[in-house]
């Protein structure tokens, strides 16, 4: 158990600071990347959070988050190479 | 009790390199390094994690829902790590460039 | 067989229909299926107002759970008669539509609109239908999401931005009133309408209550336009088209009415609100400024119709001020006036879609000379102004004359003397359009192609409600009885006991547990 | 530990809604949304509203944010700076905000056993409904048959958006200029892509049939379906999906699953119940309520998953009008 | 003390849900009102989970050896809530694309510049 609680606060962590990364980022990509980690680690969160329940059950929820969390990249993806043609904007987001 | 005990080898193991990976996010010089160390530790630490919950399943269909999203984890995390990689250095090649150019020229 | 599902017919039929539309493609028989399905709601509202009248009140438990764990639909008298309206007027528009948007949408979303529209009419009657809290908001929803896409779809531009700010604000409505809901919910554990209502009585002043109804009041009050939350209407009402403004000018906003009527009168009871709140003394100010402000602005506008839709504001402002005098008198003047103004700015918008329609604008320089070139149109246009205007023999003087002896019966002379004052103004803004159709020459460059009447299908709803217009000012029989049967309903708690013995056993059995 | 959770995700929500106001660049704002709603389904995981979290971070999380970088792909990704001053909103939203404090002092405390909102109404759910209905997610029961009538609204809310759409995007035309689209260059992608894709039908399958029993359900199992399209769109490009699942299918399709729910309901008529009572669909009440929530669970699920892949294929259809042009 | 800890996951949500309105109704920028609209609209569901949860509780779902859950209605509630958030969000961007197609921006006073001089 106290592993489990252990493991869940270091992930608890690390969201927080992907977000952190997310939130203040160098490059709109290293944006994406921060986004995309709190995604599969809330995935594994939610995994650890049904043991520490005792309802291991809900891991359907789990798949959703790795599922969405890929389809959300890959739309990410498709919008850059659909505004390639655009002057690319993070020039000034790196100037900061 | 042998399960359990290795289950949390591999959870406290599973948190430590998800951790490392955390902060490599931010102590590592640019983006594709950082790419390197969110993605690697990612999947290592998937791997551990879920594996350290399926030992402490009654290895029913929860753990096959486990192996599943690990499955799809080991799938999707490193591909997308991959495309964005592969995006950024079509998208933001120069930019990126520019920044060895200038830590080059700080070398010499 | 049908009598006992009559309660849910009027939701049900449209939202079956809506679907078979879209199946159909056709749009001949997408508008024929439309038509029929909206003319049997109305019949079926007809015979549910003349069941509640004798009756009192019917209920109908969804899924057969009884309420409160079920769904129920509630129709009294109240909103039997605002259902009569909505499905009579959607009937009307629907027969009026099919040569209205043939010149105004292109042929390839015909289908769309019947199908939105079919969508607008199911929530409309399910928000008046609904004896749910939640379940209001849900049909809230519905009717608002097809009403966007109704007024997006003139070919206009800016339709879109109107749309779109009516997205915003309506949204923004309906979450407040799901903020509020949410907080009745916490402090009573139901949502049932009724026996929210018994279950509220029990508290005497409550922070969180008191906070729940006003952020519904404020999200209602963005559904009805009152003012100063009305800046979408006049935008999303002009650049509509014709049909649409027609339908949502003389339903959309009177079914917003009937919801703040019955969170005030039947879930919090007009002692919660008035006497602890004090939310007359808002109400009433807040209905008066819409009276005069949006009156004045309306003798402004050039264009005829935002001209009108800022009258519909100031109209609502009479509703209002009807249920803050919080007298069956003046409840039942605001009803009446719910039914009355449903009437005659249906005509109205009519009226200015045939003149759109023929002359290809609604500024009010295109109504020049309309006199002689249009007459029947003017006609009813005439008829149903002079109905807003509050002339005898109108419907819109019954309502006006019995909001008066509300006020009169309370000692408030300068309210019934600012009811008049703006009756004078609605003569001003409807004067000017009279003035150019009667007794201005035409433009002169819209002179070589010439302006004929209207066709048929159009001038028959336009003058079947011109003539209610009349009827209902003659004979009050029906619009009087049924609206003053509401009110003392919706004023009278113990009408509403009846469902006290069930909300016993509930509270029974919670208590048991 | 469940509290101490919800404090950390609640402070992390806080923080991003903060960075949204500032942020001036779009695609960084639709990008926090996105991370904001996966967090908000965190915090509905913790307070035991699994079936809700699903919901969220499938619709929220997956669809939003896709149709918000659609519009995004088509309107530009710079806000703008605004020189109007911010003071009146800021004051409306103090107020607003004020009052709502307000209204927490008199709220009963947060997760006590003992509060109204457990007491009157939903004892009767969580002790009756595994009898009544049958079904052990008290979820599934409430939603598709004691409050099935907000679920058909529901339903006809998600048609009347598909509509909305229609008639303002229009739909792509099946087997049109097959353009360069996809992502061409990213092989690596597109074969994960290949078998990621019957994964999640599979899944989306097993969603709407096991919501009886585990968070899912019609919705949720629409919207994964419709997550696999999407998914092959994005990747294999439009006018192959098109040609997978044509749009003039998905009319049908949307039309029919508020058919198949409202008939549901008419037939209980013809059984003599009340509108969809599910009693009356077969001798046992309970095998009834069975019959009556699987078919109506498989009518919203044609319906979301239809309006949900057409509402995507009218803004993927504008963005490749845009690119031909 | 004991009135932050029944109170502070309300104040929080009512934050949030400020955050979102604030967005709403400053942004000029159509995307990002609607942005704001989801976050605001995401925050009162919080508010409704909030709601339903019961200490001790879990997911409503029937499993042995569970005596307590948390109230199902507000999730059902907030599941229909969320589905017609996401119904009005495809709409507004719907429609926030027509109105880039027909006055080249999303920048509400801008095209409010453009509609005033017709």
């Amino acid at each position: 158990m106290l592993a489990l609680a252990a493991t869940s606060v270091a992930i608890l962590s690390v969201m927080a600071l992907a977000l952190a990364r997310a939130l203040k980022a160098d490059t709109v990509y290293d944006r994406i990347l921060g986004v995309n980690m709190v995604g599969t680690k809330t995935a594994l969160f939610i995994a650890i959070m049904g043991f520490l329940n005792g309802r291991p059950d809900f891991l359907d929820i789990a798949i959703v988050y790795a599922l969405i969390n890929f389809i959300g990249m890959i739309a990410v993806l498709r919008f850059f190479e659909y505004t390639a043609s655009e002057p690319d904007e993070d020039t000034q987001e790196k100037s900061k | 009790m042998i399960l359990e005990v290795i289950s949390t080898i591999l959870l406290i193991l599973g948190a430590f390199f998800s951790l490392t990976g955390a902060i490599g996010l931010f102590r590592f010089p640019d983006f594709f390094t950082r790419v390197h160390a969110a993605s690697v530790t990612d999947s290592i630490a998937t791997i551990l994690i879920i594996t350290g919950l399926i030992l402490r399943t009654d290895f029913d269909l929860v753990a096959v829902k486990l192996l599943f999203i690990l499955i799809f984890l080991l799938l999707t995390s490193p591909t997308a790590s991959h495309a964005l990689a592969k995006s950024a250095r079509h998208g933001g090649l120069l930019t990126l460039a520019e920044i060895r150019e200038s830590k080059k020229g700080d070398n010499d | 067989m049908f009598e006992q599902h009559f309660p849910v017919l009027p939701i049900v039929l449209p939202l079956i229909a809506a679907p078979l539309c879209m199946l159909l493609g056709r749009s001949q028989l997408a508008w024929l299926l439309a038509t029929i399905v909206s003319g049997i709601s109305f019949c079926i509202a007809v015979s549910l107002l003349m069941v509640t009248l004798d009756q009192g009140v019917l209920s109908y438990a969804l899924g057969g759970w009884e309420p409160p764990w079920g769904i129920e639909m509630r129709l009294d008298v109240a909103n039997a008669l605002i259902l009569s309206v909505v499905t009579g007027i959607s009937t009307l528009v629907l027969v009026y539509a099919k040569d209205s948007i043939a010149t105004e949408i292109p042929q390839s979303q015909h289908t769309l609109f019947y199908t939105a529209h079919l969508l607008c009419l199911t929530g409309l009657s399910g928000i008046l239908t609904t004896g749910d809290a939640f379940n209001l908001f849900v049909f809230l929803e519905i009717s608002s999401l097809a009403t966007y896409t109704l007024v997006s779809l003139a070919s206009d531009r800016r339709a879109l931005t109107a749309a779109f700010r009516y997205l915003v604000m309506g949204t923004i409505g309906a979450t407040f009133i799901l903020i509020g809901v949410g907080m009745m919910y916490m402090k009573t554990g139901t949502l049932n309408m009724l026996d929210l209502a018994a279950r509220i009585g029990e508290f005497e002043y409550n922070r969180t209550l008191n906070t729940g109804l006003a952020f519904i009041l404020v999200g209602v009050s963005i559904k009805l336009a009152l003012f100063p939350l009305h800046m979408w209407l006049p935008p999303a009402y002009t650049h509509a088209p014709s049909a649409v403004s027609a339908f949502l000018a003389s339903t959309a906003t009177k079914v917003a009415v009937y919801v703040m009527i019955r969170f005030i009168f039947t879930i919090y009871g007009a002692e919660y609100v008035f006497y602890s709140m004090g939310m007359d003394v808002i109400l009433l100010v807040l209905a008066i400024v819409a009276i005069f402000n949006c009156s004045f602005v309306a003798t402004v506008q050039s264009n005829v119709k935002t001209m009108l839709a800022y009258s519909s504001v100031a109209q609502i402002g009479y509703m209002i001020l009807g249920i803050s005098l919080v007298t069956t008198a003046g409840l039942m003047a605001g009803l009446l006036h719910i039914f009355n103004h449903a009437l005659m700015k249906g005509a109205l918008f009519m009226a200015v879609g045939a003149v759109f329609m023929r002359t290809g604008s609604a500024d009010i320089k295109a109504f020049r000379g309309l006199g002689k070139t249009m007459p029947w149109t003017m006609a009813a246009f005439t008829i149903a102004g002079l109905s807003i205007i509050g002339v005898p023999l109108t419907a819109g003087f019954v309502s006006k004359w019995y909001l008066v002896t509300a006020a009169l019966e309370q000692q408030h002379w300068m309210i019934a003397f600012l009811v008049l004052i703006g009756s004078l103004l609605a003569i001003v803004y409807i004067g000017r359009i009279l003035e150019a159709a009667y007794f201005k020459d035409p433009v002169q460059s819209a002179s070589d192609k010439t302006i004929k009447e209207a066709p048929l299908m159009m001038l028959v709803p336009m003058w079947i409600l011109a003539v209610a217009n009349i009827y209902f000012g003659i004979d009050t029989s029906l619009s009087v009885t049924a609206a003053d049967a509401a009110a003392n309903w919706l004023f009278e708690p113990s009408a509403q006991a009846v469902f006290q013995s069930a909300s016993q056993s509930a509270s029974e059995l919670g208590a048991a547990r | 530990m469940v509290e101490l959770i919800d404090l950390v995700l609640l402070g992390m929500l806080a923080i991003t809604a903060l960075r949204v106001i500032f942020l001036k660049d779009l695609f960084a704002v639709v990008m926090l949304f996105g991370l904001y709603s996966f967090l908000s389904a965190l915090i509905f995981v913790n307070l035991d509203a699994v079936d809700v979290a699903f919901t969220e971070a499938a619709v929220g999380a997956g669809i939003s944010t896709v149709l918000m970088l659609g519009t995004l792909a088509l309107t530009g990704r710079k806000e703008k700076a605004n020189n109007h001053t911010a003071l009146l909103p800021l004051l409306v939203v103090i107020i607003t905000g004020a009052a709502l404090i307000y209204g927490t002092l008199d709220m009963p405390p947060f997760g006590h056993p003992d509060n109204p909102a457990h007491q009157h109404v939903a004892p009767r759910y969580i002790e009756e409904s595994p009898k009544e209905i049958g079904l052990p997610n008290m979820v599934t029961s409430v939603l598709a048959s004691y409050r099935a009538f907000d679920t058909l609204g529901e339903t006809a809310v998600v048609f009347a958006a598909a509509i909305g759409v229609l008639s303002l995007l229009g739909m792509p035309k099946p087997g049109g200029v097959a353009i360069d689209s996809g992502l061409k260059s990213h092989l690596v992608l597109r074969v994960v892509a290949k078998l990621v894709i019957p994964m999640t039908i599979l899944f989306a399958l097993y969603v709407q049939f096991h919501g009886d029993y585990g968070p899912g359900g019609g919705f949720q199992a629409g919207v994964i379906a419709a997550a696999a399209v999407i998914l092959y769109a994005l990747v294999f490009g439009l006018p192959l999906a098109t040609h997978v699942v044509r749009p003039n299918f998905l009319k049908v399709l949307a039309a029919l699953g508020v058919l198949i729910y409202a008939g549901t309901g008419v037939t209980s008529f013809f059984l003599g119940g009340n509108f969809l009572d599910y009693n009356v669909l077969a001798s046992d009440p309970v095998v009834g309520q069975h019959i009556g929530i699987i078919v109506i669970e498989f009518g919203i699920g044609i319906t979301v998953f239809a309006a949900m892949l057409g509402i995507f294929y009218g803004f993927a259809a504008q963005a490749e009008r845009t690119n031909i042009q | 003390m004991s009135f932050i800890v029944d109170y502070y996951n309300y104040w929080i949500v009512v934050f949030l849900m400020m955050a979102g309105f604030y967005i709403v109704i400053s942004a000029n920028n159509l995307v990002k009102k609607i942005v704001g609209l989801n976050i605001f609209q995401t925050s009162v569901f919080m508010m409704y989970i909030s709601i339903g949860k019961v200490q001790g509780g879990s997911a409503p779902i029937v499993a042995d050896g569970i005596t307590s859950y948390s109230n199902p209605l507000p999730h059902v509630l907030i599941l229909t809530a969320i589905v017609v958030g996401v119904a009005t969000t495809a709409v507004g961007l719907a429609l926030v694309v027509r109105i880039k197609r027909a006055y080249g921006t999303v920048e509400e006073n801008e095209f409010e510049d453009k509609d005033a001089l017709i």
